[in-house]
């Protein structure tokens, strides 16, 4: 065949298939653009430009119903709030933050290890974490008789720079006599979760693969006195700085018998 | 055809289809452990972690390894059989099977490791390691240049000889090839400039809507290049495999043109239920969405014609005598009933599920899920047994004994995946929401629906089963005894009038590619640009591969 | 090379002469294709219509307006 | 072979493409019909809003979260999806009246429907997700987080308590709580 022919029979191909494709796009601009955003704006009470507008996403809303209005007053329970520049800050250990951890020495131990088990230790606990807290002391969205004081000391930045320095200490080591002990219980409650009362495992967010929010901290290694001293203070509703009840409605689910089993377990076992 | 050795194309099928089915009986043992999990029967080793990571394997391994081998495999094997010429640059062939193997064997080390529980949908700002990403942009690289060796094999054909139409089973399979290179665009974006930097930590944050937007490119015409396999067969075996012809060749010419059209500018109806995208163009992929029904009901047509010649040369008589007298003991005539049958089912709940405000009845329940079990799971999977069957005696040149037990292996598939289907079907319809480990048993609602969970449960247990039987009898030929080669008799089918010439616009893809681009511009061109124009906020990464 | 076959071999490599089609045959059937292939087509997707405006009408208007 | 039959098959396939168009036509009718008359629309709401500082100012800080009745009688609840519960965890609102829900995210993607309802949207960080619609049965209808949002989704739900319209007493604040009842 020549090439003239085969243009020949080739080109109501392209005609038709262009005209079919354009009317269906057409008519999907039609209805979707026009018809459907003018007819349910009038019902709401919107007039036509409004209405396409919101259709097309130019404007907030749907274009059949009135947007409410916001009466609301923001009480924030935290100052907090990650940012981007913060989240780069964190991760560079600087000598200004070893000089501002010589502070904290006489309740955190010298290495970030707590002789007291009251305190917490801070030893390879995650930067963020340690941020958050300081920095809800320094607002005082958390409040502790010395610690308030100490924060309200600290400029942001040494904030950053003696979590960093905390988050990259060696953790503490574990009594080996201790770490064999298996309590199925908690096992479940940290790997699964608990259904039936909506628990999640505590395994979503402070799992070392969690990707839960970002100042959840590290459990493992922590002092047992202070883990179950906090998590009575999220159930009692004393603790209240945490974004969204994230820690208070899980502990308020918690009997106090888990959480002193919770607490021994993150003390004594190892690799969570 | 006579005496032939196992060619270079068949080698590299045969290496391509042992990767596809040997991810795939992974996968099905995963999942069946994942209903188990969901059940109110108490599953052993069920973890949070476990959990998804199971699932983030079983979606990987079904939708990306199975799809991507089989797909290239097959494509390699048309390319030589339905050309009559070799596959041209063997070489990079098998160059894109390596990149495939090292990107699926990195992203699988990296979900074990428990380091990837994103599932295969990804959910930025959860981020995966980076890693799991790499993977799988290496498994979609080596498909590139599987498209690439099938245009070059296209085109080499036409050189040689001008005027002739393209072979059916070739222009699809190419069409295919150019589908996916459309489709691989949007997730290849997300990946490379918005995922990837931030699982390295170049990124503390990442643009939600942009990435689902994008995501949503790929995400319906993906489902396409799973699927085309399973229509070539429709089209081109199954006529033959029944002892028929083709009722018409320019049909299926059109039916493959149109899934590529109007499988790419749709994919936002899986955002009917985002708020980051305005009605308005929900509602124009809306239409085009409900237009890719079209070239489905097309083929219900074409192909019913073509198995009715068959069964009418086989002395059916009457409107549905033909269907009685077809020879159903033939694997490809079996599952291509089969198939059928779960597409009624699947693509009925397609139809709700692409229905504008309707959506909202069944998004992210279990109606979903069932939704493309059947369809993908079930026609496309069926499929490609029945394609494995049909092929794998010219792979190997040789025959079981008997395919009683391919026949058996389908009904087992079908069964099952209608028992573990139908009842995800009602779950959705009363709520059952999606990607959950466990289910509160001890609230009365959901109390009620686990007696249907169980039955489901014994749908998997069933498909498990036949996936253990389509390996073991693929494994069969391999120790067969050998067959004459010149006993095999051709698996394409001929139309009842073979094209002698067709228009260009039904030989190639110039003019299509052009239509493609006008309608991607018109429905994702400012749905993309919005957030750049809005300067939507960002989220903060949440890394899920260590905490840090 | 030698091959005992089984009853069933025939489903799966039919000998070429066997689903040769010869054009005659082929002509007196093509004159009541597709008749049958209709009314399956029009049986099952009608049915589908069906089945999408039955949900359509009874489970999904009923649950009320969204929007 | 017949010469002149290619045109016969192709003239059939195109009454079956004509009744397949029709079918469509048929249920984008259906659709339209539920667009225009019933204002069935997929919650679509291109409002943003900062995940980031989504606790410090604005309507989604903790203490406005919930139902509150605000000006012109609207009906408003205010839930916040996060890692791994909704806040508040129990919302209560009127029966056989039009309610507005928004939801906001600070971390990650979630999304929600209420069984038996069609309502349904996803919660994307970044934006307001805001459904529009009215309860007709009462009850205790659950709403699970139905997208997941990492390893604690499955254990993440809240509870919709519809009440008749004459149990529906919000206090002096015009808020109502599922605790006050």
């Amino acid at each position: 065949m020549k090439p003239a022919e085969l243009r020949e029979i080739d080109r109501p191909w392209r005609i038709w298939a262009s005209v079919i494709i354009v009317s269906i796009l057409a008519f999907s601009v039609v209805f979707g653009f026009l018809v459907l955003p003018i007819v349910q704006g009038r019902a709401a009470g919107l007039d036509a430009f409004t209405a396409i507008c919101r259709a097309v996403g130019i404007l907030p809303g749907s274009p059949a119903v009135k947007q409410p209005t916001s009466e609301a007053k923001a009480q924030p329970t935290t100052q907090v709030a990650w940012s981007t520049d913060l989240m780069r800050t964190f991760g560079r250990r600087t000598q200004a933050g070893a000089e501002i951890a010589q502070g904290c020495v006489a309740c955190h131990g010298e290495h970030g290890i707590a002789a007291d088990p009251q305190n917490p230790n801070l030893a390879g606990q995650s930067a963020a974490a340690i941020y958050k807290q300081l920095h809800d002391y320094k607002s005082g969205s958390r409040v502790h008789d010395v610690m308030t004081g100490i924060a309200q000391g600290l400029e942001d930045r040494q904030i950053v720079e003696v979590a960093t320095h905390f988050a990259s200490s060696a953790r503490r080591d574990l009594d080996p006599t201790t770490a064999e002990v298996v309590d199925e219980d908690v096992i479940r409650l940290v790997e699964r979760g608990d259904p039936s009362r909506g628990l999640p495992a505590c395994n979503s967010c402070h799992g070392f693969n969690a990707g839960g929010p970002i100042e959840t901290p590290t459990l493992s290694h922590q002092n047992r006195e202070y883990l179950a001293r906090q998590l009575q203070a999220f159930k009692t509703d004393a603790r209240r700085n945490d974004i969204y009840t994230r820690m208070r409605s899980v502990a308020v689910k918690l009997t106090d018998r888990e959480i002193e089993r919770l607490a021994t377990f993150y003390a004594t076992t190892l690799s969570y | 055809m006579g005496e032939r050795a196992v060619t270079h194309a068949r080698r590299l099928t045969l290496a391509h289809l042992w990767v596809a089915f040997a991810a795939f009986a992974v996968a099905a043992v995963l999942g069946v452990w994942q209903m188990w999990a969901r059940s109110p029967l108490p599953a052993p080793y069920l973890t949070a972690e476990s959990y998804f990571t199971s699932v983030t394997a079983h979606g990987v391994s079904m939708a990306y390894v199975l799809t991507t081998f089989m797909v290239m495999g097959f494509g390699y094997y048309v390319a030589e059989t339905a050309l009559g010429r070799p596959l041209p640059l063997p070489r990079f062939a098998w160059l894109g099977f390596w990149l495939g193997i090292i990107g699926s064997a990195m992203t699988a080390v990296t979900i074990f490791a428990g380091n990837a529980t994103v599932l295969f949908t990804f959910y930025p700002p959860l981020t995966a390691s980076p890693f799991f990403y790499i993977g799988l942009v290496l498994v979609v690289v080596g498909s590139w240049i599987w498209c690439g060796l099938m245009l070059w094999a296209m085109l080499d054909f036409k050189r040689a000889n001008p005027g002739v139409p393209v072979p059916l089973a070739m222009f699809a399979t190419v069409a295919n090839a150019v589908l996916w290179l459309w489709t691989t665009v949007g997730v290849a974006a997300e990946l490379l400039f918005q995922i990837i930097p931030a699982a390295f930590g170049w990124n503390e944050s990442v643009d939600v809507g942009l990435s689902r937007t994008l995501f949503s490119w790929t995400l319906h015409a993906i489902v396409y290049f799973w699927l085309l396999p399973a229509y070539i067969a429709f089209y081109t075996m199954a006529p033959q495999a029944a002892g028929g012809r083709l009722y018409s060749d320019t049909m299926g010419r059109l039916t493959f043109i149109l899934f590529l059209i109007y499988s790419l500018p749709v994919g936002m109806h899986h955002l009917f239920m985002d708020p980051q995208q305005s009605s308005a163009f929900k509602f124009l992929q809306m239409s085009f969405t409900a237009l890719v029904a079209a070239p489905t009901l097309l083929t219900v047509f074409t192909i019913s014609a073509s198995l009715e010649i068959a069964g009418r040369l086989r002395g059916g008589k009457g409107y549905f005598g033909w269907i009685a007298a077809l020879p159903w003991e033939r694997p490809m005539v079996l599952a291509t009933g089969m198939a059928f049958f779960m597409l009624w089912f699947g693509g009925g709940g397609g139809l709700i599920n692409m229905s504008f405000g309707m959506n909202a009845m069944v998004h992210n329940t279990s109606w979903v899920t069932a939704h493309f079990h059947l369809i993908f799971g079930g026609t496309v999977v069926i499929m490609y047994f029945a394609i494995a069957y049909a092929i794998w005696p010219t792979l190997t040149n040789r025959l079981p004994m008997s395919p009683r037990l391919q026949r058996l292996q389908l009904w087992l598939w079908f069964i099952g995946m209608m028992v573990m289907t139908l009842p995800w079907h009602y779950l959705g319809l009363q709520g059952q929401w999606r990607r959950v480990a466990t289910f509160n048993y001890s609230d009365p609602i959901i109390a009620g629906w686990g007696p249907w969970v169980i039955v489901s449960l014994v749908g998997g247990i069933i498909l498990l089963a036949s996936a253990l039987l389509f390996v073991w009898n693929l494994l069969q030929f391999h120790s067969a005894r050998a067959v004459v080669a010149t006993d095999l008799r051709p698996i394409y089918a001929l139309a009842v009038h073979p094209p002698e010439r067709v228009p260009a616009a039904l030989n190639g893809f110039a003019l299509w590619n052009v239509l493609v681009l006008v309608l991607m511009v018109a429905a994702y061109g400012y749905p993309i640009a919005q957030f750049f124009i809005i300067d939507a906020p960002e989220a903060i990464v949440h890394r899920v591969n260590g905490r840090g | 090379m030698a091959l005992t076959p089984h009853p069933d071999l025939s489903s799966q490599v039919p000998p070429r002469t066997d689903d040769a089609i010869d054009d005659a045959a082929l002509e007196r059937v093509m004159r009541e294709v597709p008749s049958g292939a209709l009314a399956l087509s029009l049986l099952t997707v009608g049915l589908l219509l069906l089945a999408w405006f039955l949900m359509y009408a009874f489970v999904f208007l009923p649950r009320g307006m969204v929007g | 072979m017949r010469a002149d039959t290619e045109q016969e098959i192709l003239k059939t396939e195109l009454w079956w493409t004509a009744l397949v168009i029709a079918i469509v036509t048929a249920i984008m009718l259906a659709i339209i019909y539920a667009g225009v008359v019933h204002h069935i629309n997929p919650p679509s709401n291109i409002e943003t809003i900062d995940p980031k500082t989504l606790h410090l100012t604005g309507e989604f800080t903790e203490s406005n979260l919930g139902t509150r009745v605000e000006a012109g009688d609207q009906v408003t609840s205010r839930v916040v999806a996060t890692q791994f519960a909704f806040q508040p965890q129990c919302i209560v609102v009127p029966s056989n009246r039009t309610v507005t829900l928004r939801f906001a995210t600070p971390d990650v993607i979630h999304g929600i429907l209420v069984t038996g309802t069609n309502v349904n949207t996803m919660i994307i960080p970044g934006y307001v997700s805001q459904v529009h619609t009215v309860f007709t049965k009462t009850g205790d209808l659950l709403m699970p987080c139905h997208e997941f949002c990492g390893l604690g989704h499955s254990q993440m739900w809240a509870t919709v308590r519809v009440v008749p319209e004459d149990q529906f007493r919000p206090g002096p604040d015009g808020r109502a709580s599922c605790d006050a009842r």
